[in-house]
């Protein structure tokens, strides 16, 4: 188990909305702990059986140890605000366009508060046969020793479900989000991963932009010895063009996934060409 | 959104960073009356628009008339010049780089600065370039004019400061990802003055600015058409029409075709969504780029592939679309989604391999 | 500084924050055309102002011109009323408190709230009063306004949130200790309105707010003049003028005179200095006070001793002082310090005690 | 030692002031390791023998620790985030009436930082026998085992020289600063005090306002073996009224002299009623 697990008692941040409300019966399900719903205004409803409230601050009675935010985009960095400054440790959030402005006030207050921030435009966490948070589909997973993390959203799914039909398992997925600064990176979850012992093997699944798969990588040479594959997407982005918000905006020198793909090369992770040839390349 | 030049002068004016006098013209009837001598700046998002003749400078009414008219709807750097801003000439002592962007390794705005402007900052040697990060949750503060001011031969070292701090508030403030002024100009009577604009606000953010906002100029029609659609769609060079959901499979998919020497017509992210109208729009907007093939890639999840599968059948007969559509469908209602298609005479595969290589196949470059 | 509540509400206005209207008189013949009925506010910087007769409601032109001049110059609660505040008045539905302040605890702003407003925080009942502390890193954010909302009756929650918002940026805008409106009213039409204001700005910042900022109504003209020197001089009732160098040893010297039932004039803090016109200067402002007693307690460092005694014996000539002055001298220079005083008759002693003891002999209350 | 000693490299910003010039050099003839001063604009000048540089930068070769910063009231804020910024871990600030909001940012980005501030309003620290930071008479002094805690300044110079002249010596004095907030507290102190195996017996010297001195007199009851002696300045201050910079806004129900007296007493501390009494109480 990696960050979270049953136990984990998620509120949801914009529960009464379209998205809170599928995706938190769709946690449920998974056997994700959430214990409160929070949209102002409709405290005293019920969604998917589970209470809501008005303010975070009125389920802290409940000792909630996470949240997940989906809510519009405006509203995402008070939202956020109001997890963190009311003690909760883990933050998620789901909403894509978020001002990236909002996202690096965010990432340094989480910091400073030793929250663990994933997001914006993230697909959450999933911990197979504990819990999830987020919207990964919950029936691409398997219990296993594959950890996986990843810009993307579709993609992640994609590439689990390929890893779960050719019969591996997955320990911890999570999607940190395509924005171009997100609260958790490659290089923090690397750490993690090592140091996980369910996690045998890792799958990176990076994207242009940055250089967060050139850090990881080097924490890779110096520090991993587990197996590690990875695979980098736009490799066919035309300089200078942003690919919407996939944070795609290349930099001058750094963030080209030919610069990533070296990277990785040079720390002894095996790169895959396409996604579909992931499975291949994992540790029979 | 990348903003013309004079757009964003418009920005440095309202935070008090001295502009020289100017006005705009989109035709030779609006010049007016001016100090002479004027530059006449075509207003296109290219860099080495001097270099490309895109600036001119006239020395009296006569030469500004026969100026504009030569750049106005002239093309530059493969840009129509639909613009042009008129500004009083600045008597230039020294040239000078100064830009504020965001440091996506550090999550920090950095300033950027060097005593070489005026010329592309890539050029400039790295030995030359000083930057200076500024923590977020600290914000401005004066030492930060101090220090970068230890990097410039500036003598009018109150001038610099209160620009500097002006720049970090309307980086801020705008919600740019980048405000650059290049050259910063030193004049004749040491003032300081910014000789040039590069701003890009956060398309995220555009709605806290909607006062200034209208549509992006460094998009296509079709590509600002589509983005008021919520649509992220960019028209590309190539043949094949893509629609795909999510913006890492999306670029997975460019990239495949790319690997494969396929070229893509355009990049269009579905986004997560369960709704058959939004289908039929994505394909109203790949039809306008006139693909001569279409590859629909899709991952079932929030959005399920038998919807999808029925977007497609929809927009086939509503847009009477006779291309070849090559349609990949796996994740969430798969099965029902490729009944649908092969209901309607669409082949779907369940995984992209297979179905880039048909598209190879098709375009015959195997 | 403690702000008059019309000086208060003048700060709520120009950060948005609705007042009552009204205007400010000084004297009947600055009364003008005004719709009635209206409230007629002594302007005086005490609780209880409404109890003690300082507050009146005329429905008439008659009315206001009598009350008015009743009140003006009157004393109310030991304060001379020099101006009032004449204002629309409310029509009141519900009375709220809410106040910022700094938490020393935390070194933070707190927002403290309550249902039952109109009456001094004091008296509320604890369960009645809710704090909501603001991270000066992070400021103000929208859920604020939501968590406030719970604890109060309050229907038009936009205009609450905005006022809250706005509340917030005027206590740090304005560098304010306190920034109190009770009672926030809520009227007959569901508005929400500042019923009076109290607000405390920090001295060491009015070099920031030169706009508004003239003497420190809290202050004697006394106080305000040495203020004006940069002495921290305070009047009291006692009968002993005291000099002492550093707060803590001039709070320490009061401490010392009270336990021997020895009633201080003053607190003066000569502070750190080695200058005798400024002893000089301290001196003048005691004398002003016009002690019966006058105790000099000095522990040279940066002040040094004797530079202290040379400042006793020319100021003894220079305002011809007839009073006795005991002084107590120790620390850097202490020797030289001794004999200069002694040499013009003053006899100093070297520890706090025995000079405190001399004092009680002289006051006969030992 | 405690904080700071004999290597500890200092760098004096306002070197070039009236009281940066002075006090730098009162401190070098104690024996304090002044490396650099800073004054914008006076760079290649030399105070006391010390180089002057424009920013705090350009000092960083010369890998300073510590900052003195002696600059008028409205420039502090800058001068100290200048200091916290570029990396330096114990900032002390002499200057008085600087603004209360300025202190409370400069307190929690302190914090954040990892950075020991001292003051502002302060007379800073100074460990005998080793080094000096601020303006303490030099000659007070004597290598001793009794550390002081004080809020006030003069009256702190007084109590050391008490103590000095009753025969014991002095381990670490630290002046905390009169402001309302201040950088370092009663309670930060108290803890580095009891574990300083230098130190036998502490003294603090508190004042009306704030909740300080009743924070440390919990934690000594709690924790602390060694002989602790109070004093509490203040116990005249009629109530509401503002006693100067001495921070002594009466505050409800709590930081009246009455109730830190009590707080001291309960925690086993021996509370003196005059500055003089205290040599009396200590242990001998």
């Amino acid at each position: 188990m990696v960050i979270i697990n049953k136990e984990t008692r998620v509120i949801v941040q914009g529960m009464t909305g379209h998205q809170g409300t599928f995706h938190s019966g769709e946690m449920i399900k998974f056997g994700t702990n959430v214990v409160a719903g929070v949209s102002p205004g409709k405290a005293g409803t019920k969604v998917n059986g589970v209470d809501v409230y008005n303010n975070v601050i009125d389920t802290l009675p409940l000792k909630p140890d996470a949240s997940m935010i989906s809510v519009p985009a405006p509203f995402v960095k008070d939202a956020a605000l109001e997890a963190m400054e009311n003690g909760i440790k883990l933050v998620y959030i789901l909403t894509e366009h978020v001002p990236v402005h909002d996202t690096m006030e965010l990432y340094h207050e989480a910091r400073r508060k030793g929250v663990f921030l994933i997001g914006p435009n993230s697909p959450g966490i999933t911990v197979a046969g504990q819990a999830k948070i987020g919207i990964m589909p919950n029936n691409i997973f398997r219990v296993g020793d594959v950890a996986v993390a990843s810009r993307s959203g579709t993609l992640t799914y994609e590439i689990v479900k390929a890893v779960t039909d050719a019969g591996y398992g997955e320990s911890t997925v999570i999607g940190l989000g395509g924005d171009p600064i997100v609260g958790t990176t490659f290089s923090d979850i690397i750490r993690i991963f090592n140091d996980d012992p369910q996690t045998k093997q890792i799958v990176l699944v990076g994207e242009i932009g940055g250089n967060e798969e050139e850090k990881a990588a080097q924490y890779i040479k110096e520090h991993v010895k587990k197996p590690v594959t990875g695979y980098i997407t736009g490799i066919s982005a035309p300089p200078g063009k942003k690919m919407g918000h996939a944070g795609a905006i290349i930099e001058k020198g750094t963030g080209t996934a030919e610069s990533k793909i070296k990277a990785f090369k040079d720390a002894g992770i095996k790169v895959a060409s396409y996604p579909d040839d992931i499975p291949e390349l994992l540790k029979k | 959104m990348n903003l013309y030049e004079y757009m964003g002068k418009e920005i440095f004016r309202k935070y008090g960073i001295p502009v020289p006098d100017g006005y705009v013209i989109e035709n030779v009837g609006e010049l007016k009356k001016f100090e002479y001598p004027v530059a006449i700046k075509s207003q296109i998002l290219s860099g080495k628009r001097g270099k490309a003749g895109g600036i001119k400078f006239a020395k009296n009414a006569e030469d500004l008339k026969t100026f504009s008219e030569q750049l106005l709807n002239s093309t530059i750097n493969n840009l129509t010049v639909k613009k042009l801003l008129i500004e009083r000439m600045l008597n230039i002592k020294k040239e000078l780089y100064l830009s504020i962007t965001l440091d996506r390794a550090t999550k920090q705005p950095v300033i950027i600065l060097s005593a070489d402007g005026g010329m592309e900052i890539e050029s400039v040697p790295e030995e030359n370039i000083h930057k200076i990060y500024i923590d977020p949750m600290v914000g401005y503060s004066d030492y930060i004019a101090r220090e970068a001011l230890s990097y410039l031969p500036v003598e009018n070292k109150k001038q610099f400061s209160s620009l500097l701090e002006s720049l970090y508030k309307a980086f801020v403030g705008e919600d740019a990802l980048l405000t650059e002024i290049n050259p910063l100009v030193i004049d004749a009577e040491n003032n300081i003055v910014a000789g040039d604009s590069k701003v890009i606000i956060d398309d995220n953010a555009l709605y806290r600015h909607k006062d200034y906002m209208i549509t992006d100029p460094d998009k296509t029609d079709l590509e600002n058409e589509a983005a008021s659609k919520s649509f992220t769609f960019i028209e590309m060079d190539g043949d094949i029409g893509v629609i795909a959901n999510g913006a890492g499979l999306t670029m997975a998919t460019m990239d495949a075709l790319t690997l494969h020497k396929l070229k893509p017509r355009n990049f269009l992210d579905l986004g997560g969504t369960d709704n058959i109208e939004i289908v039929e729009d994505a394909f109203s907007f790949v039809m306008r780029a006139r693909p001569k093939l279409i590859f629909v890639n899709i991952f079932g999840g929030v959005t399920k592939a038998d919807t999808v599968a029925n977007g497609i059948v929809s927009s086939k007969k509503k847009f009477n679309i006779k291309q070849q559509i090559v349609v990949r469908l796996s994740g969430v209602h798969e099965e029902e989604g490729q009944k649908i298609l092969l209901d309607s005479g669409i082949k779907a595969f369940n995984n992209m391999t297979d179905a880039v290589k048909e598209l190879s196949k098709i375009q015959g470059v195997e």
